[in-house]
C-alpha cells in the first residue's frame, strides 16, 4: 500500500540519517585513526541505507541503488585496504594512533595543538592473584617480562 | 637520382641532421672525434651544391628560349603560418575580385644562378674550414661545442642562401648572427672575448632593426613576402606558380613582376631600399655599423675565416643583388650604396695601414673588399652586380686563405698574433708562406690572380657610370686598391721576411702547422690563383649569374638601354675605357707592393721617420685608433642609454616595484590573518567540510521551501 | 502458519540434537582413529554406569559430556569479563546457524496433504551459498574476541593467527565455489544438488575447483595441518588457553563443527550430496516405494554417509601431516590456492560459455568435454605449481622474526655511514 | 501521517547534548545523564515512526533499528577501541538486517561477509596489535566534543527536516488519485504489491540483480575491479616498501607538534 511505502522511506531515511550524523560526530570528535575510519564506514552505512530505500521506494526494477550501495562496498574495501596500509605506517612511526601527532602541514608560525588535560585512568581493581601452594617459595617477578598485561 | 628538389633539401638538412648528432652525443661519445659527423655531412653537402650548380646550369641553358626572366626552381615543403584576410588591398582587386588578401608564409627553398654559386662557395669554403678546424682546435675543452656551433652556422648559411622568402630570410639571417655570436664568444672565459659577442650581437640589432622594418614595408608595399609568384588552386590550397598558372600572386622578385616591371618608384622605394640596406650594414661591417667585425677577431680563427670573413658577412651584399630590382628602382638609394661602399672601402683601408694584429689587418681588408663590394652594387647596373657577386665569390677564397694563413701562423706563435713580435717566418713555415703570399697577391689584385679580376671588373663597372659622383667614387677605388696593395705586403713582409724572431710563447710549436691545416691552405691557394682566371677569361661566370632572375631583369633593362646607347656608338669607347682602367689597375696593385717592399723590406728607419711625420700631423694616430669610432659611439651611444638605464633602473626600483610590492603585501595581510584556519588538525579540516556542507544544504533548502 | 512454525521447530531440534549427538560421537571416533593409527587402543572403557558392561567405550560422551558440565568454571582475574563470556558463545551459534541453509536431505513426501517437507530448515534462501560465508565471517569473531579478552600472549597470538587465516582461506574457499555457483546458476544448495543429479558430480567436472575448495575449507575448519591458532605445542591451547569447563566445551564443539559444515559443504558442492547414481533418482522431488518415503530416508543415509566418508578423511588427515609454518600457510593461501581457483574459474567460465559449441565440434558430450577439460587444467595447473613453488627444504622464507635479526646488523652500519 | 518538525528539532536539541555527554572525556556521571538524554530522544523520534504493513514488519524494523542505532552510538562513545570496533560489527549486523527487510539480500549478505568479516576484522586486528591495552590516553579524550555534536545534530535535524515537510507535501501519483478513490483503493494496493513482487522484492532477486550488475553496469564492474586491483597493489607498495622504517625519533624542539598526550606516551 501506498502510504506503507511512503512509512517505509520515511522510516528508512530516518535512520539513515542517524547513522550518517553518528558517524559524522564519530569522526570528527574521537582521536584514534582507526576509531575514526570506523565513523566513516558507519556514514556509508547510513547512505547505503537510504539508497536501498529510495530503490525500494521507486519500485525499481533496474536496482540502481542497490548498485550504488554494492559499488559502494567495493570502494569502501580498497580504502580499508589504503588507509589500514597508511595507519600501519603511521603507527611504525610514531608509535601511536593519535590523530593530532600528525599536524605538522599547518602554517609554520601557528602554535602546535597541545591537550590541556588528560584525563587519569581509574586505578585498576586489585586483582587477586592465585596463590601459589604453600611448598614453594614465590619467585620473584620481574615487572618488565610479565606474561600477563596489567589490564585489559 | 639527384633532382634539384633533393640536393636543395639535403644540402642544409645534411649539417643540421649533424649538428644534432654532435649536439647530443658530442658531450659524452664523440668527444674528440666530434668533427666526423660535421666533416661528413658537410662534405656531403659540398658535393650536392656541386651537383645542384650543375643540374641549374644545364636547366638554365635549356630555359633560355623561354619567355620566362631567368631560371629559376622552386620548392614548397610546408606552411609555416598563414592567416586569412591580413592584407586590404586599398582600393583595388585582385584577380579573383577580393578586397583582401591572405597573409602566409611557405617553407620554401629556390634554386637559381645566384643561389647556387653561393651554396657552392659557402660549402667549399666551410668544408675547407671544418678540416682545417680539426687541426687548429684539437686539445680545446669544447671541441664538440666547436663543432655544434660550426654545424648549427652552415647550416643556417645555406638556407639563409637558398630560402625564397622574406621572413625565412630574416629568419636565417637572425640564425646566423646568433651562430656568430657563439662563436666570437666561444672562448667565453676570455672577458675581451665575451664582450666582442655581446658587441657584435648588439650592433647587429641596429642592423637587423632597420632590416625587419624594411620587411614590414615590403609587406605592406607590395602585399607579399615571398620572392617567387604563388597561385590560388580552386581547393584553396596555395602552391608555387608554374610557367601557364593562370591566377597568380607577384611574388616581390617573381616572374610576374620582373617581366612586367613592376616596382614602386620614389620615396617608398627608397625607404625599403634603405631600409635593408641597414640591415645589409649591419650584417656586412660597412659604416657606420663596422665597429664590430674588428673586435669580432676574439673568435677562433676558423671562425674569423668562415665567418668573419668569406660567408657570413657577404649575406648583406648576396641580399642585396637579390634585391637588385628593388635597388634599382631607386637611384638615390643607388646613390647612397655607393656611397657607403666607396667611403668604407677607403676609411677601412686607411685604418689597416697601420694596424699591428694581423688578424685586425685582415678584418679592416675585408670591410674594405665589402666595402668595394656594395660600390659595385651601388652603380644599379647589371655589370656592377655581377662584378660585386665575382668580387664575392672570389674574395671568399682568398680571404678565408689568408685567415686561415693568419691563424696557422697564430698557432705556430702560440697565440702571439701581432707582426711586431714575430718575422722571417718564411723559412719556419713554407707552406702557410707560400699560399698566404697567393692569398695576399690575390687580394692586392696582381694579375693573374682572382682579386685582379673581380677588383677590375668593379672598377670597370664604376667606371662606366657617368658623372662627377661615380669619378670621385672611382678615384676612391683607385686609391683604396693602391692602399690595399701596400698594407696587405706590410702584413706579408712583416710576417715572412726580415730577422726570424720567434716570441716565447710559441714553445714547441714553432713549426709548420699540421697537415689538416696546411692542406685547405693549399687548395684555398690554387683557388685564389685559378678561380679569377678559369671564370672571367671563359665568361662562364658573368655568362651563368646573368640567368639569375633578378638580375635577368636587370640585364633587360640594360638591353633597353644598350639599345639606346648603340644608337650613339658607345662601344669602342667603352672597349679602350677597359684596357685603361685594366692597365691602372696593375699599375697601381705593382705599385702598392713596391711601396711595401720599399718600405718593410728595407731600412726601418725610413718606416719610422715617415711615422713620425705622420704622427706628427696626427695622421698615425688617427690611422691607429681606428677614426675613434669606438669612442665616438661610446660617447653618442653607450653613454646617454646608460643614463636612461640608470633612470629606468630607478624607476623600476623605487615606483614598480613598491606598486608590486603593495600589491604583494594586500594578499599577505590577508594570508597573515586566515592563516590560523591552517592548524593542522584533520578534523579541524573535516569539520570546515562539515560547516560548508550545512552551509549548502541551508540554502538548497532555503531554495527548494 | 502455525504449521510452518512447527515443522521449523521440529527441524531445528533435529538438526541441533542430531549436531550435538553427532559430535560427541565424533569426538569418539577420532579418538578411536588416532589410536589406531598411532597402534594403540583409546577409550574403550566406559560403558554403562554402574555395571561393568563396556560396549566398546561408547559411553565415554556421556561421560565427557558430564565431566566438562560440572567441571569447575575457573575465571581468570585478568580477563575482559563481558568478552570472555560472548566469545564461546558468539562462536557456538554461528557455528550452529550455518545449518539453516544446509540441507542434510532431499524432501519428505507431503504428510498432511499439503506441500513437500523441504529437509532443510530454511529453504528457499537465495542467498544460500552467500549466507554461509557471512556466517563464517561472524564466527571469526568469536574467536579473535575470545582470544583478546582472554588477556594472555598465547591465546592473542593464537586468535590473531586464526584471524589472519580465516581471512585469508575465504578468498580461495570463495573461489572454490564460484566455480560450482557458475555451473549451477544459483546459490542455493538443493539446487546445487540437483543440478549435479541431472549433469553429474562437479568433482568429476571440476577438480581443479574441488582441490581449491577441499583445501580451503579444511584449513577455515582449523584442523591439523593449519591449526596453527590452536597449536598446543607453541601456543598451549591458543586461544582457549583461559578458558575451562563449559565454555572451554563450547569451543570444541564448536570447533568440531566447522569441520562437520566443510564436510557438508564439500559432499553437497563437489559430491552430489544425496544423490547416488541409480539408487537415489536425481529430481528434488521423491517418489516410488512407500509413497517415496523409502527414497527419501534413502537420500539422508547417502548424504549422512558420504559426510562421514569426508570426516574420516579429515581425520585420518589431521593424524598424517605436520602442521603448517605460518608463512608456509600465506604461501600456500595467497600464492598458490588463489591463483589456482583463479585459473579454474576462468576455465570454467570460457566452458559454460562456449562448451556447447566446442562439444558439438568436437562431436562429444558436453560433460564429457567439461571433464575432460578439467582434468587437464588440474594436471597441467598442478606440474606448474610444483615447478614455480619450492619445495619445503629449499624454501627462502624465513620464519617471522628471524629476518629482523638478520637485518638487524646492516641497519646499523647504515645508520653509521649515513650520519 | 501528523509528521511535525517540531518533534524532530527537540529530539535533535536533545540528541547533541546527549553525544556530547557520552563522547571520551566526561565523568561516568556525565555519561548516565548523556544515557538518559539520548534515550529521550531516541523515545521522541520512536515515536515518530510509521506502521509499516503488519506488526510483524513493524516490530522487526523497529528492533533492528534500535539495535543498529545504539550500536552506532556505542560505536562512537566507547573507551575501548577494540569495544567500538565489536558495537560498529553489531551496528553492521543490524544494517544487513535492515536491508534484508527492504528486500536487498544480496547486499546484506555483502555487508555482512565483506563489512564485517574481512574489513572489521582487520581493523580488529590492527587495533590489537597496535594498542592491546586499549588504554591510551587519546582515546579518553576527544576533539571539540561540543562543536562536533552539535554540526553532527545540525545534519541530522535539516536531513530528518527535510524528509518530513518533502515527504508530506502534495504529492500527485496514480496511487494516490487510486487512494482518493474508495472504491478502487484495494485494487490500487493490490496492483502496487504486486508490481513490488516483480520488482525489487522478486523471488529471482539474486539472478535479476546479477544479470543487472553484469549487463547494464558492466563497465562500472570492470572499473571496480580495477580498482580493486590498484588498491591491492598499492597496499603491498606502501606496507612492503617500509619494512625496516626505523622509528621516527620525537622532535626534540618543544614547540614541535606533539601533543601532551604523544609525549606521556613516549
Amino acid at each position: 500500500m501506498m502510504e506503507h511505502e511512503i512509512a517505509w522511506l520515511h522510516n528508512y531515511l530516518t535512520v539513515g540519517a542517524l547513522l550518517f550524523g553518528i558517524g559524522l560526530i564519530g569522526f570528527l570528535s574521537r582521536r584514534n585513526l582507526i576509531v575514526m575510519f570506523l565513523a566513516v564506514e558507519m556514514m556509508l552505512q547510513g547512505v547505503s541505507l537510504s539508497l536501498v530505500a529510495w530503490c525500494r521506494f521507486h519500485n525499481d526494477g533496474a536496482f540502481g541503488g542497490q548498485m550504488l550501495v554494492l559499488f559502494i562496498i567495493a570502494v569502501a574495501a580498497c580504502e580499508a585496504a589504503v588507509a589500514l596500509a597508511l595507519f600501519l605506517m603511521l603507527f611504525r612511526r610514531r608509535g601511536t594512533l593519535d590523530i593530532a601527532v600528525w599536524q605538522q602541514l599547518r602554517e609554520e608560525d601557528q602554535p602546535a595543538y597541545v591537550d590541556q588535560q588528560i584525563p587519569e585512568l581509574p586505578e585498576p581493581a586489585r586483582t587477586d592473584w592465585p596463590k601459589l601452594p604453600p611448598a614453594g617459595v614465590r619467585p620473584e617477578a620481574d615487572p618488565e617480562r610479565t606474561d600477563y598485561r596489567d589490564h585489559v | 637520382m639527384f633532382d634539384i628538389k633533393t640536393l636543395l633539401i639535403a644540402i642544409p638538412a645534411l649539417p643540421l641532421v649533424a649538428t644534432l648528432v654532435t649536439a647530443v652525443f658530442g658531450r659524452r661519445v664523440l668527444r674528440q672525434r666530434s668533427h666526423w659527423p660535421v666533416v661528413a655531412a658537410v662534405a656531403g653537402s659540398f658535393l650536392a651544391s656541386l651537383l645542384l650548380l650543375n643540374e641549374v646550369h644545364k636547366a638554365a641553358a635549356l630555359e633560355d628560349s623561354n619567355q620566362k626572366v631567368g631560371y629559376e626552381s622552386v620548392l614548397a615543403l610546408w606552411t609555416w603560418a598563414a592567416v586569412d584576410n591580413a592584407y586590404d588591398l586599398d582600393d583595388e582587386t585582385d584577380a579573383q575580385g577580393s578586397q583582401t588578401k591572405d597573409f602566409r608564409i611557405d617553407v620554401t627553398l629556390r634554386a637559381d644562378p645566384l643561389s647556387s654559386i653561393m651554396l657552392v662557395a659557402v660549402t667549399l669554403v666551410s668544408l675547407l674550414v671544418v678540416i682545417y678546424s680539426i687541426g687548429y682546435m684539437h686539445d680545446d675543452p669544447g671541441y664538440w661545442r666547436f663543432f655544434t656551433y660550426l654545424g648549427l652556422f652552415i647550416f643556417s648559411m645555406t638556407m639563409l642562401v637558398s630560402v625564397s622568402n622574406f621572413v625565412l630570410l630574416y629568419v636565417f639571417w637572425e640564425a646566423v648572427g646568433l651562430c656568430s655570436y657563439l662563436l666570437i664568444g666561444f672562448w667565453f672565459q676570455k672577458r675581451e672575448a665575451s664582450a666582442a659577442g655581446k658587441k657584435a650581437f648588439l650592433v647587429n640589432r641596429v642592423g637587423d632593426f632597420g632590416f625587419a622594418l624594411g620587411v614590414f614595408l615590403l609587406w605592406t608595399t607590395y602585399g607579399t613576402l615571398d620572392f617567387h609568384d604563388t597561385t590560388t588552386k580552386d581547393d584553396g590550397t596555395v602552391a608555387v606558380a608554374m610557367a601557364d598558372d593562370e591566377v597568380t600572386t607577384a611574388g616581390v622578385l617573381g616572374q610576374e613582376r620582373l617581366t612586367e616591371g613592376n616596382y614602386k618608384t620614389g620615396a617608398v622605394a627608397t625607404a625599403i631600399c634603405l631600409l635593408l640596406m641597414l640591415g645589409a650594414c649591419g650584417k656586412s661591417a660597412q659604416f657606420p655599423l663596422h665597429v664590430w667585425l674588428p673586435d669580432a677577431m676574439e673568435g677562433p680563427t676558423p671562425v674569423s675565416a668562415l665567418i668573419h670573413a668569406a660567408t657570413m658577412v657577404t649575406a648583406g651584399v648576396y641580399m642585396v643583388a637579390r634585391c637588385s630590382p628593388l635597388f634599382f628602382a631607386s637611384t638615390d638609394a643607388q646613390h647612397v650604396v655607393a656611397l657607403i661602399g666607396g667611403f668604407t672601402a677607403l676609411m677601412a683601408a686607411l685604418i689597416a695601414l697601420t694596424q699591428t694584429d694581423l688578424k685586425r689587418i685582415l678584418a679592416y681588408s675585408t670591410i674594405s673588399q665589402l666595402g668595394f663590394m656594395f660600390l659595385a652594387l651601388g652603380t644599379g647596373t647589371l655589370v656592377g652586380v655581377v662584378a660585386a657577386m665575382f668580387h664575392l665569390f672570389t674574395h671568399a677564397f682568398f680571404k678565408g686563405l689568408l685567415f686561415l694563413g693568419a691563424g696557422s701562423v697564430m698557432h705556430a706563435m702560440g697565440g702571439v698574433i701581432d707582426v711586431r713580435r714575430f718575422g722571417g717566418l718564411r723559412r719556419l713555415m713554407p707552406v702557410t708562406h707560400w699560399t698566404f703570399l697567393f692569398g695576399s697577391l690575390a687580394l692586392a689584385g696582381i694579375i693573374p690572380f682572382a682579386g685582379f679580376y673581380s677588383k677590375d671588373t668593379i672598377l670597370l663597372a664604376v667606371h662606366a657610370k657617368e658623372g662627377a659622383f661615380y669619378a670621385v667614387l672611382y678615384w676612391t677605388a683607385v686609391v683604396t686598391a693602391l692602399l690595399t696593395a701596400f698594407y696587405t705586403f706590410r702584413a706579408f713582409f712583416l710576417t715572412f721576411y726580415g730577422d726570424e724572431q720567434i716570441p716565447p710563447e710559441a714553445g714547441h710549436h714553432a713549426h709548420e702547422s699540421p697537415g689538416a691545416m696546411v692542406w685547405p691552405l693549399r687548395i684555398l691557394a690554387v683557388a685564389s690563383l685559378l678561380a679569377g682566371i678559369v671564370l672571367y677569361q671563359w665568361g662562364s661566370f658573368d655568362g651563368f649569374i646573368r640567368k639569375t632572375p633578378s638580375l635577368d631583369y636587370l640585364a633587360r633593362q640594360a638591353d633597353l638601354a644598350a639599345a639606346e646607347d648603340a644608337v650613339a656608338g658607345h662601344e669602342s669607347v667603352e672597349h679602350d675605357a677597359h684596357f685603361a682602367v685594366m692597365a691602372q689597375s696593375i699599375v697601381i696593385a705593382f705599385l702598392g707592393v713596391g711601396l711595401a717592399a720599399f718600405f718593410y723590406l728595407g731600412d726601418r728607419k725610413e718606416i719610422a721617420a715617415i711615422a713620425r711625420a705622420m704622427d706628427r700631423a696626427g695622421l698615425y694616430r688617427l690611422s691607429h685608433g681606428k677614426f675613434y669610432f669606438d669612442t665616438i659611439y661610446k660617447f653618442l651611444v653607450v653613454w646617454p642609454l646608460e643614463g636612461i638605464a640608470r633612470l629606468c633602473y630607478w624607476i623600476d626600483r623605487y615606483v614598480i616595484d613598491a606598486a608590486v610590492d603593495f600589491c604583494g603585501m594586500v594578499p599577505r595581510a590577508l594570508g597573515a590573518s586566515l592563516r590560523p584556519l591552517q592548524s593542522g588538525l584533520i578534523q579541524f579540516y573535516a569539520l570546515a567540510m562539515v560547516l560548508g556542507l550545512l552551509i549548502l544544504i541551508g540554502s538548497l533548502l532555503m531554495c527548494t521551501l | 502458519m502455525l504449521l510452518l512454525a512447527v515443522e521449523a521447530f521440529v527441524k531445528i531440534a533435529l538438526v541441533i540434537a542430531g549436531l550435538m549427538g553427532g559430535t560427541s560421537y565424533l569426538v569418539l571416533l577420532e579418538r578411536r582413529m588416532a589410536a589406531w593409527i598411532q597402534d594403540r587402543r583409546g577409550p574403550n572403557r566406559v560403558g554403562i554406569p554402574l555395571t561393568k558392561i563396556r560396549i566398546f567405550g561408547l559411553g565415554q560422551p556421556i561421560a565427557d559430556g558430564v565431566k566438562f558440565i560440572f567441571k569447575e568454571e575457573f575465571t581468570p582475574g585478568h580477563v575482559n569479563r563481558l568478552l570472555y563470556f560472548v566469545a564461546p558463545v558468539l562462536l557456538l551459534s554461528a557455528a550452529l546457524a550455518v545449518f539453516a541453509v544446509v540441507p542434510f536431505g532431499s524432501v519428505l513426501p507431503p504428510v498432511l496433504g499439503g506441500e513437500p517437507i523441504e529437509l532443510v530448515i530454511a529453504p528457499g534462501v537465495n542467498v544460500g551459498m552467500l549466507y554461509v560465508f557471512a556466517v563464517g565471517g561472524i564466527a571469526v569473531y568469536g574467536v579473535i574476541l575470545g582470544a583478546w579478552a582472554s588477556n594472555n600472549k598465547y591465546a592473542f597470538y593464537g586468535g590473531l593467527r586464526s584471524a589472519a587465516q580465516l581471512i585469508s582461506y575465504e578468498i580461495p574457499l570463495g573461489l572454490g565455489v564460484l566455480g560450482v555457483v557458475l555451473m549451477t546458476g544459483s546459490l542455493q544448495l538443493d539446487k546445487i544438488i540437483t543440478q549435479q543429479a541431472a549433469h553429474g558430480w562437479n568433482v568429476l567436472v571440476q577438480p581443479l575447483g574441488f582441490f581449491v575448495f577441499a583445501v580451503a575449507a579444511l584449513a577455515e575448519s582449523g584442523r591439523l595441518p593449519f591449526d596453527l591458532s590452536e597449536s598446543e605445542q607453541e601456543l598451549v591451547g591458543g586461544y582457549h588457553t583461559e578458558y575451562s569447563g563449559i565454555k572451554l566445551m563450547m569451543f570444541l564443539v564448536a570447533e568440531f563443527l566447522h569441520m562437520i559444515v566443510a564436510a557438508f559443504l564439500i559432499v553437497i558442492l563437489f559430491f552430489g550430496g544425496w544423490h547416488l547414481p541409480w539408487i537415489t533418482g536425481s529430481e528434488h522431488m521423491v517418489s516410488g516405494w512407500l509413497g517415496g518415503w523409502l527414497e527419501a530416508f534413502l537420500r539422508v543415509g547417502v548424504l549422512l554417509a558420504k559426510v562421514l566418508a569426508v570426516i574420516l578423511f579429515f581425520m585420518v588427515a589431521r593424524w598424517s601431516w605436520p602442521r603448517f609454518r605460518f608463512d608456509q600457510l600465506m604461501v600456500l593461501a595467497w600464492k598458490v590456492m588463489l591463483p589456482l581457483g583463479m585459473v579454474n574459474l576462468v576455465v570454467l567460465a570460457v566452458l559454460v560459455e562456449y562448451g556447447k559449441q566446442m562439444a558439438d565440434a568436437l562431436g562429444v558430450g558436453e560433460v564429457v568435454l567439461v571433464a575432460a577439460v578439467g582434468w587437464i587444467t588440474l594436471v597441467v595447473s598442478w606440474v606448474v605449481t610444483a615447478a614455480i613453488i619450492p619445495a619445503p627444504g629449499q624454501s627462502q622464507a624465513l620464519p617471522i622474526g628471524a629476518a629482523d635479526s638478520i637485518d638487524a646488523e646492516p641497519a646499523q652500519q647504515r645508520e653509521e655511514i649515513e650520519p | 501521517m501528523n509528521d511535525s518538525p517540531w518533534v524532530f528539532i527537540l529530539a535533535t536539541l536533545l540528541g547533541a547534548p546527549a553525544m556530547w555527554a557520552l563522547l571520551p572525556g566526561r565523568s561516568s556521571r556525565g555519561r548516565m545523564a548523556g544515557v538518559a538524554l539520548g534515550s529521550a530522544a531516541g523515545g521522541l523520534l520512536a515515536s515518530q515512526l510509521h506502521g509499516v504493513g503488519d506488526w510483524v514488519d513493524s516490530s522487526l524494523f523497529a528492533i533492528f533499528a534500535a539495535v543498529t542505532l545504539v550500536a552506532a552510538v556505542a560505536t562512537v562513545t566507547m573507551r575501548n577501541p577494540v569495544y567500538c570496533a565489536v558495537w560498529l560489527a553489531l551496528s553492521l549486523l543490524g544494517t544487513a538486517a535492515l536491508l534484508f527487510l527492504q528486500g536487498a539480500q544480496f547486499l546484506g549478505v555483502a555487508t555482512v561477509v565483506v563489512y564485517a568479516g574481512a574489513i572489521l576484522v582487520t581493523f580488529l586486528f590492527v587495533l590489537m596489535l597496535a594498542d592491546p591495552e586499549g588504554r591510551a590516553p587519546y582515546d579518553r579524550m576527544s576533539w571539540e566534543a561540543a562543536l562536533s555534536a552539535t554540526a553532527g545534530a545540525v545534519i541530522v535535524g535539516i536531513l530528518t527536516m527535510t524528509i518530513t515537510t518533502v515527504l508530506a507535501g502534495p504529492r500527485k501519483t496514480a496511487q494516490d488519485v487510486a487512494l482518493s478513490n474508495p472504491d478502487g483503493a484495494a485494487q490500487a494496493i493490490e496492483e502496487h504489491d504486486r508490481a513490488l513482487a516483480d520488482g525489487v522484492l522478486t523471488e529471482r532477486h539474486v539472478a535479476r540483480f546479477g544479470s543487472e550488475l553484469f549487463g547494464r553496469h558492466l563497465v562500472a564492474v570492470q572499473v571496480a575491479g580495477v580498482l580493486l586491483l590498484v588498491a591491492l597493489i598499492g597496499t603491498a607498495a606502501i606496507v612492503a616498501g617500509h619494512e625496516t622504517a626505523p622509528q621516527e625519533t620525537p622532535p626534540e624542539d618543544e614547540n614541535e607538534p606533539v601533543s601532551s598526550a604523544a609525549r606521556r606516551e613516549a
